[in-house]
């Protein structure tokens, strides 16, 4: 009963970071779009709380180069487990157009593992509202690493079973 | 380029500038080339009243040269970038990045020097 | 009985010029904690046999000499001294009121005394058992802090010939002028106490002997000795209208005159510089560059509340006046002003200095609403006060020593290095700012009191908001992370305990507000029948003080947030499964996790420097001194002015 | 035992009251921006779910003064439900206050540090302000305490409706919204990201959170005792206050805190002079 | 006085894009400035070595999302001019047409953002939500919301029915009436105008020894839009540059505002004129290789942007070279910042309508 | 204040702006390049379109008549739907969908074998750029 609420608060209660990592801007005015009327993510309990240490899910747009994969990274270990990772946008995926470019590393899966990728270039803010929702069903799965990673631990966490998505 | 191109030397560029700055120029930006494995092409280009002009200062891309960052302090960011991209130096810069405008210790090529090592990296 | 007394004001002069002559450290050091260890026995023993003492049977001479007579004799030769170091230090303004105060000592002396009636000189009611027991016991916890602490300074100094017997002469004497002057009943003798005590503070002041050392203590001089010219002013006039110098006479006068209530406002005027209220603050602020035993000892838990002592004392015979009303506005100026100023500073001993006046200020706000709840306010924050910053100057000192400043901004982080002084200095910072300690029911209380004065109440409303600023931040920087199992800082034994003993002194004495109030304070009010009929508060079970105007339930909230601090902290313990990391610095912090370096501008490392705000543009001395002086001023000559148009009742 | 029934209706109550209202402060905030907005029970997710996040922290003293602050809250609100002494209420409610601002001043993180200077700096606007109402309250009622304004006959709100204004003031700093949302604010759009509570995380955040809802209660049942004498009365008052906050707060830019200082200092100090003054009248 | 270091960006809520400041205070004013890019740089001039000409307009059309249109359109004509293709009128109508609504989109998400850095949550939502008009006039005419890829050298891939023109003077009359809801609030709101009038000044001097562009410059009084050129159909328009005198944020604020209402004439012109227009060519045929080097500037949402191309004849151009309005913006930024207070710095950053990827690229 | 004042209380009282997405689904405009597809049967391996891509994402193998794209790298410019000469490639409106790992858009077709030599040479030979340049649709 009580891992099933706490399941449900979590997939209830996604609040997510967004890091621009060195995107056009393309796919970040539709991230940011997606706050807005129109597209309203604050109905799935989405905020967007600008601070890796609130934060439940990363928004990643952008392609990662050589000065901000060490953010990227940071940020990503500041997060408190459970988490997950969206990558945004032809530049997350795969670093899109620029992938040859001498300063582009490639996707963001290249630093920090990605739980859903959201292609298009600029991703649409529906493809973004989809993405999360995947993104979703896997904060649902994520059970917590109790003895690997550096974080993991387990007093207030309590062990879920993969029950599969949805 | 249908605008005027007026070439100008390392010595008197200082001068140069401060010239046009006189004369009431507004510094738009500075664009870098390489004209072959050696030289490169600084241009400086103004604007007054929608009508531009240009400077070009062609040089040895691994001679110091003088950074204008005296004349219209502007221009110290567009002077970095060329360091970064170009790995010229200019003497003077205030504030000097030294090539860290950009380009982190993980790219030791000289970007727009092709088959340049940047040795002269970290200085 | 006498016995007691002798103990209390004589052992410590007797003792002080031992002291002076000793050179051998061990024995100053056993001497100075026998003292003490006397004193602080010796008052809790006067305590025990009761609370009011006219002490009949004391010899009225000494060695054939009268006791008056030898303390005339004394207060003309200490006259003459400072007269000396005024010239000395070719201070105007000292030679000019220390020449005055002695003409008209002279003249009162010689020509207008006459015998009157006699009356036992010393006499003692709660409220003065109150101070010497503050007197003697925190005084003495503060004496033998100062000896670790001395023997440091001097090293620092790296001084040739030792100063410490002259340093302990004084602090020994100063502890018997003070519970000489709150055990007086002869005027006249409460004046020579009050003059020692200045010369005490002086000599003090100066002691380290810097430049700056030297201008302060000046400073202070001349500020204290137009508060004794002031004082010796008051009883003059008092002399002429009631034709007395019994203190309880005065007191008990009822229906002041214009002249007399004149003579009152100049006692009242002597307490200001004593207390250093505005405009007198500079000299306590500048007092801060004595060692700071001296600090915690004359400035701030027990001189300058001789100076609060005094209105109190006088309070009741002007009740229901313009003097007082006048008093209540002038105190609550001062707790607002200095409060403010407190914001602006960063230097440790300054922030301390500050909120001493400033409390001092809301003391004498309550002694000028003279009712009984706001002479209990008065009371209890006299005792509170002189613990919290008592400790406060002992921690303040301590860690100077160790990290060789004084200003909060270095202390960043202090339960790093020095783990137990920092929670101490919390437990000190708190106790002068939340509940459940004693400080804030005294403001409660002080609070209701002035509740009916619309322009009283909101000085001191605005008052307390800004202390919260001043406190908060102090004690939220403190603060900071410690590797496990790292040992505590080391420490010299009296330092620790004397820090030890009176920070638990502040938590207990705050649990017990209920008892102090009920059996030291309570039976105070019988001797005071001007002040309003009914008793303040009533101790209700489970220790709710409670009133007619609200009630603070002591052993309630105590135990809640005590018990809740206690568990907080298990909780705290137990978060071993909590997984530490940096702070949030944008995503770019390097380096160790609790240094705060993060990677700027050209790929250089920048530390994330803190810094609270001094806020110098609002509240900075710059800013406000000067025009909070002219208010004060005039709040005072408004004051005077009001007391001598004659007992309008405000 | 009837102190033991109204403190566990405070404990219990209490969060559950502040909670929803949350929700609806949340739904409504949507409805003004156009928006649909998450669900009415979204706070309380939110609160489940930073309890079941991993505990992060930079030192242990943020997490003491995470406890203390929720405790100081709930106290508070224990006391209120207990009818006692306003004041004492006050100095109780301040424990959290001063915890709050330690917490955040216990890292080394510049946006905590200066997020707590700015708290002090509303603690500071907000603290005279509630005290002078509580002044007008026993000029009115002759006595601090909640049960005389309980028995008191008439609404407060004819005798002092300037005060209430007042404390309208100290209502908006204490929910933190627009225009004085600078220490911390309800999202992070902020120059200093959350202020004082950006290096609270997960379980401790959640504590922070809990606190602040029954922070929430205790202040609107503060505004309850204008019009205490009639249970619609209370209601109606209520609503509109918190209406009106939320217009205030998406009809406003933030302010900074030397307007705030200016401002709320000047109108606030009159109101309730003119208020206490028109009293003795 | 306590110093407050604090490191502002590059992750940073307000900041939407990675750059860092550092930042020193005292008491909130700030003393010291210091920025550090490098977080967006790709390196996407040098593609220019590694794609054919026709493929550098997608790249650098990615260089920023925003005005992603007026990018390549800036590199087609500076090509076209190099080459020497004319381009038919409909499609310089066309070009302009789509510029025009991309300032006006660029100008609304800026109008919000700068709400939201003075914490003006509901304005900014109320502004996003018209944006979206305009979004849907893209995604209509170009097939895609943001980066619409309409241009190729020698004119446009895609063309507006006569239909969707409707539709478009439909909903400019919508836009109109939507932006004239908010301006009150926007350009007289107390708080607002408290948080915007007379911070970070810039005297018409300095804005034009620092080589302020765009808004900047025309908020501290000085009438330069690089559409007086005439590029594209802008030679064939009615309009005046929207200049304000006063160079602080609010003047940018009303300038942008200006320019969107601007935006909107300028859109009911075009469709006046492409209803003349008889010609249905859209593009210009291509035939040779680029060769020598061409300056070509263009008035984008944040200002003028530069492009400097050269090319000597092979597939591949030599030299691209970009240099965009926030990269000339940045040292008026600086010289603004020191002596404001913290919570103004969102506001000045935002007030020059930053855009990170594009100044480094 | 007073005019913001209006516009919210309008928003309270008029319906949502939300697009309740993914409950409710827009009509896509037509034309909107949601995600590139192909008709691999009509593709003729010429590799136009490969060469186009500024993005460099699709390999054409006329050998074993593969076609490859790399969805993840595609910018959905259209600029080799615009050239493919048999119009093999296209557009469908709805934008591509989430997932959860990389994976190729991988076809296998039938390189045509009788024409194969003018096709190579006409790729090898200077294609002239812009012979599709009006719009897709
Ligand atoms: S995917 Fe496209 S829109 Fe998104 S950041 Fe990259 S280039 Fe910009
Ligand atoms: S640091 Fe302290 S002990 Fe040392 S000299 Fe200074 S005041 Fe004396
Ligand atoms: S902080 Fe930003 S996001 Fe949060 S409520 Fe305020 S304006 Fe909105
Ligand atoms: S200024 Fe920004 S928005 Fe405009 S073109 Fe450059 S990158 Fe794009
Ligand atoms: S400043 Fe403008 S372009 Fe840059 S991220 Fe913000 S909205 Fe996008
Ligand atoms: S749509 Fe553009 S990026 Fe995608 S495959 Fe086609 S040409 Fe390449
Ligand atoms: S351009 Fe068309 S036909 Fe040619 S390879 Fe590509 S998809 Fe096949
Ligand atoms: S000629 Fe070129 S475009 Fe036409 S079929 Fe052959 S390869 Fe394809």
């Amino acid at each position: 009963m009580f891992d099933a609420l706490v399941t449900r608060a979590r997939v209830k209660s996604p609040w997510v970071l967004h890091f621009d990592c060195g995107s056009c801007n393309g796919c970040d005015i539709e991230t940011l779009a997606c706050l807005t009327p129109m597209y309203d993510i604050e109905r799935f309990g989405m905020i967007n709380v600008g601070n890796p240490k609130h934060a439940d899910v990363l928004l990643v747009t952008g392609t990662v180069n050589h000065r901000n994969k060490k953010v990227l990274q940071a940020l990503y270990e500041e997060m408190p487990d459970p988490k997950v990772v969206i990558a945004i946008g032809a530049c997350g995926l795969s670093g899109g157009v620029f992938r040859d470019a001498y300063n582009v590393v490639g996707g963001v899966d290249r630093v920090i593992p990605v739980d859903v990728y959201v292609p298009g270039c600029p991703a649409r803010p529906e493809a973004i509202i989809d993405g999360v929702v995947a993104a979703l069903g896997k904060l649902r799965q994520k059970a917590v690493p109790t003895a690997a990673g550096a974080g993991g631990n387990g007093r207030f966490h309590p062990r879920m079973k993969a029950t599969g998505s949805s | 380029m249908k605008e005027p191109v007026i070439d100008v030397t390392p010595a008197a560029v200082g001068n140069e500038v401060r010239q046009m700055k006189d004369a009431g120029w507004r510094l738009v930006g500075l664009s870098g080339a390489m004209v072959d494995d050696e030289q490169i092409d600084i241009l400086y280009h103004f604007d007054k009243d929608l009508t531009l002009s240009h400077f070009r200062l062609r040089a040895p891309r691994t001679a110091p040269l003088p950074s204008i960052s005296a004349v219209y302090s502007a221009a110290f960011l567009g002077e970095n970038e060329l360091q970064d991209l170009f790995a010229v130096r200019f003497e003077n810069l205030v504030p000097d990045f030294k090539r860290t405008l950009y380009l982190e210790e993980e790219i030791t090529t000289i970007p727009f020097a092709t088959n340049v090592k940047a040795a002269e990296k970290k200085t | 009985m006498s016995n007691l007394v002798l103990l209390l004001v004589v052992l410590p002069f007797v003792a002080a010029a031992a002291i002076y002559g000793l050179r051998a450290a061990a024995l100053r050091s056993g001497l100075v904690m026998l003292t003490g260890g006397v004193l602080a026995v010796a008052s809790v023993v006067l305590l025990a046999r009761g609370l009011e003492h006219d002490f009949t049977g004391l010899p009225t001479a000494v060695l054939g000499v009268a006791w008056d007579t030898l303390i005339t004799v004394a207060d003309f030769a200490l006259l003459g001294v400072i007269l000396l170091w005024g010239l000395r230090r070719k201070s105007a303004l000292v030679v000019l009121f220390t020449a005055a105060q002695l003409v008209l000592l002279a003249i009162f002396e010689r020509f207008v005394l006459e015998p009157g009636p006699a009356f036992a000189p010393l006499y003692a009611d709660s409220l003065s058992l109150i101070l010497v027991l503050i007197i003697s016991i925190v005084g003495s916890i503060i004496c033998i802090y100062g000896l670790p602490y001395m023997r440091i300074h001097e090293e620092h100094l790296a001084l040739r010939r030792s100063r410490q017997p002259e340093f302990f002469f004084y602090m020994i004497l100063f502890l018997g002028a003070m519970n000489g002057l709150v055990l007086a009943r002869n005027l006249l003798w409460f004046y020579f106490f009050f003059e020692v005590t200045t010369f005490c503070s002086f000599m003090l002041i100066q002691h380290d002997r810097t430049e700056e050392a030297i201008r302060n203590a000046t400073r202070a001089l001349w500020m204290n000795s137009l508060g004794g010219l002031a004082f010796l002013l008051g009883v003059v006039i008092a002399y002429g209208e009631l034709g007395t110098i019994d203190m309880l006479a005065v007191v008990q006068s009822g229906s002041p005159t214009g002249v007399l209530l004149g003579a009152l406002g100049l006692l009242a005027v002597a307490g200001f510089t004593k207390a250093a209220q505005l405009p007198f603050q500079s000299w306590l602020l500048g007092a801060m560059v004595a060692p700071t035993p001296v600090s915690a000892l004359l400035h701030s838990s027990t001189m300058v509340k001789a100076g609060v002592y005094v209105v109190l004392r006088f309070a009741p015979a002007f009740a229901g006046t313009a003097l007082s009303t006048g008093l209540a506005l002038c105190g609550g100026f001062t707790f607002l002003a200095c409060a403010a100023l407190a914001i602006g500073q960063s230097n440790g001993k300054r922030i301390l200095a500050y909120s001493t006046v400033s409390n001092l200020g809301l003391i004498l706000a309550c002694a000028g609403i003279n009712t009984k709840a706001a002479f209990t306010a008065a009371v209890l924050l006299i005792v509170f006060h002189a613990l919290s910053k008592g400790l406060l100057f002992l921690c303040v000192g301590s860690i100077e020593q160790e990290i060789g400043s004084r200003n909060v901004e270095d202390m960043r982080g202090l339960f790093h290095r020095m783990p137990r002084t920092a929670v101490i200095t919390i437990t000190g910072i708190l106790s002068m700012l939340l509940p459940p300690f004693g400080v804030l029911v005294s403001k409660w209380l002080a609070i209701q009191a002035a509740a009916e004065n619309i322009v009283v109440v909101t000085l001191v409303a605005l008052g307390s908001a800004l202390t919260v600023v001043y406190w908060a931040r102090w004690a939220g920087l403190l603060m900071g992370s410690r590797k496990a199992g790292a040992p505590w800082e080391s420490q010299p034994l009296l330092t620790r305990g004397a820090l030890a003993v009176l920070c638990g002194a502040v938590v207990v004495l705050s649990l017990l507000t209920p008892v102090v109030y009920g059996e030291l304070i309570l039976p105070m009010f019988a001797a005071m029948p001007a002040l309003d009929a009914a008793a303040p508060l009533e101790v209700g079970a489970g220790g709710v003080l409670g009133g007619p105007m609200g009630a603070f339930a002591v052993y309630p909230v105590f135990v809640v947030l005590v018990v809740g601090l206690l568990a907080a902290v298990l909780f705290m313990r137990r978060t071993g499964r909590t997984r530490y990391t940096h702070p949030y610095l944008s995503g770019i912090h390097v380096g160790e996790r609790d240094a705060g370096v993060f990677r700027g501008p050209m790929n250089l490392p920048v530390t994330a420097e803190l810094g609270n705000y001094y806020l110098a543009t609002i509240f900075g001395e710059a800013r406000l001194t000067r025009s909070a002086n002219l208010a004060a001023i005039v709040l005072i000559l408004l004051m005077m002015g009001l007391a001598m148009k004659g007992g309008v009742p405000s | 035992m009837k102190i033991a029934l109204l403190t566990l209706a405070g404990l219990v109550l209490a969060p559950l009251a502040g909670g929803l209202l949350a929700g609806v402060d949340r739904k409504v905030t949507a409805w003004l921006q156009s928006r649909k907005g998450p669900p009415i029970i979204q706070p309380f997710y939110d609160l489940i779910k930073l309890f079941a996040k991993e505990k992060l922290a930079v030192n242990p003293w943020q997490v003491l003064c995470a406890w203390v602050y929720l405790m100081a809250a709930v106290f508070s609100v224990v006391l209120f439900f207990n009818q006692a002494d306003l004041l004492l209420l006050f100095f109780v409610q301040a424990v959290g206050a001063v915890f709050l601002v330690m917490g955040a001043l216990s890292v080394p993180s510049p946006y905590s540090q200066v997020g707590a200077q700015r708290e002090l700096l509303q603690v500071l606007t907000y603290e005279p302000l509630l005290m002078l109402v509580f002044v007008g309250i026993y000029q009115v009622t002759g006595s601090f305490r909640i049960s005389s304004v309980l028995d008191h006959p008439r609404p407060l709100l004819l005798e002092l409706p300037l005060l209430y204004l007042v404390l309208t003031y100290a209502l908006t700093i204490k929910l933190r919204k627009s225009p004085f949302d600078f220490s911390t604010s309800h999202h992070a759009h902020q120059e200093l990201v959350r202020g004082v509570l950006t290096e609270y995380s997960g379980p401790f955040l959640g504590l922070v959170e809990l606190a602040h809802w029954y922070e929430t209660v205790l202040i609107l049942g503060l505004c309850a005792l204008f019009w205490a004498t009639s249970v619609p009365g209370m209601a109606i008052l209520l609503g509109a206050t918190y209406f009106l906050e939320l217009l205030v707060d998406n009809t406003m830019a933030r302010m900074t805190w030397r307007w705030m200082l200016r401002y709320v200092w000047t109108v606030g100090l009159v109101l309730a002079f003119t208020n206490l003054l028109w009293l003795h009248l | 006085m306590a110093r407050t270091v604090i490191p502002f960006g590059p992750q940073h809520p307000v900041l939407p894009e990675p750059i860092h400041l550092k930042l020193v205070v005292e008491d909130e004013i700030v003393q010291e400035a210091i920025p550090a890019l490098g977080y967006v740089h790709r390196g996407l001039e040098m593609l220019a070595q590694k794609r054919d000409f026709h493929q550098m307009v997608q790249v650098v059309e990615r260089i920023c999302g925003i005005c992603s249109m007026i990018h390549s359109l800036c590199y087609c004509q500076g090509i076209e001019e190099m080459m020497g293709i004319e381009v038919p009128r409909r499609a310089r109508l066309l070009r302009t047409l789509w510029s025009e609504l991309h300032r006006s989109h660029s100008h609304l998400l800026w109008l919000g953002l700068f709400a939201d850095s003075f914490g003006f949550e509901s304005l900014f939502m109320q502004l996003w939500r018209i944006r979206e008009r305009i979004l849907d006039l893209n995604e209509a005419t170009a097939g895609n919301r943001v980066i619409v890829s309409v241009n190729v050298i020698g004119g446009v891939r895609a063309e507006i029915s006569e239909e969707q023109q409707r539709w478009i003077l439909g909903e400019m009359a919508g836009f109109e009436r939507d932006m004239n809801r908010i301006r009150s609030t926007l350009l007289e709101d107390y708080t607002v105008k408290s948080r915007t009038v007379g911070k970070g000044v810039l005297t018409r001097e300095m804005a034009y020894e620092l080589g302020a562009a765009g808004p900047v410059l025309r908020g501290s009084g000085i009438a330069q839009d690089m559409r007086q050129l005439g590029y594209a159909a802008y030679g064939d328009l009615d309009f005046e540059p929207v200049v304000e005198a006063a160079g602080d944020a609010y003047a940018r604020c009303k300038v942008r505002f200006g320019e969107v209402m601007q935006s909107i004439r300028l859109v009911r012109q075009i469709l006046g004129e492409l209803a003349k227009e008889t010609d249905p060519a859209l593009a210009a045929k291509v035939k040779g290789r680029p060769e020598g080097e061409v300056v070509c500037r263009v008035e984008q949402p944040r200002g003028e942007c530069l492009y400097y191309l050269k090319g000597s004849g092979k597939p591949q151009l030599d030299r691209v070279r970009v240099r965009t309005p926030t990269f000339a913006n940045v040292p008026p930024l600086l010289a603004m910042l020191p002596g404001v207070e913290l919570a103004d710095v969102p506001v000045l950053v935002l007030s020059i309508d930053p855009c990170i990827s594009c100044t480094e690229r | 204040m007073f005019r913001m004042t209006l516009n919210v209380l309008r928003n309270l009282f008029t319906p949502k702006a939300t697009r309740l997405y993914p409950a409710r689904v827009r009509e896509p405009f037509a034309g909107y390049r949601g995600q590139l597809e192909i008709h691999i049967e009509d593709c003729i391996f010429c590799g136009l379109c490969a060469r186009k891509c500024p993005a460099l994402c699709i390999a054409v193998d006329i050998k074993t008549g593969k076609w490859e794209c790399d969805p993840f790298a595609c910018v959905y410019c259209g600029i080799c739907a615009d050239h493919c000469p048999t119009d093999a490639l296209f557009f469908a409106d709805r934008h591509r969908a989430p997932a959860e790992k990389h994976s190729l858009m991988s076809y296998t077709g039938q390189p045509p074998k009788k024409k194969e030599k003018s096709v190579a040479a006409t790729a090898g030979s200077e294609a002239p750029a812009n012979r599709k340049s009006a719009p897709a649709d």
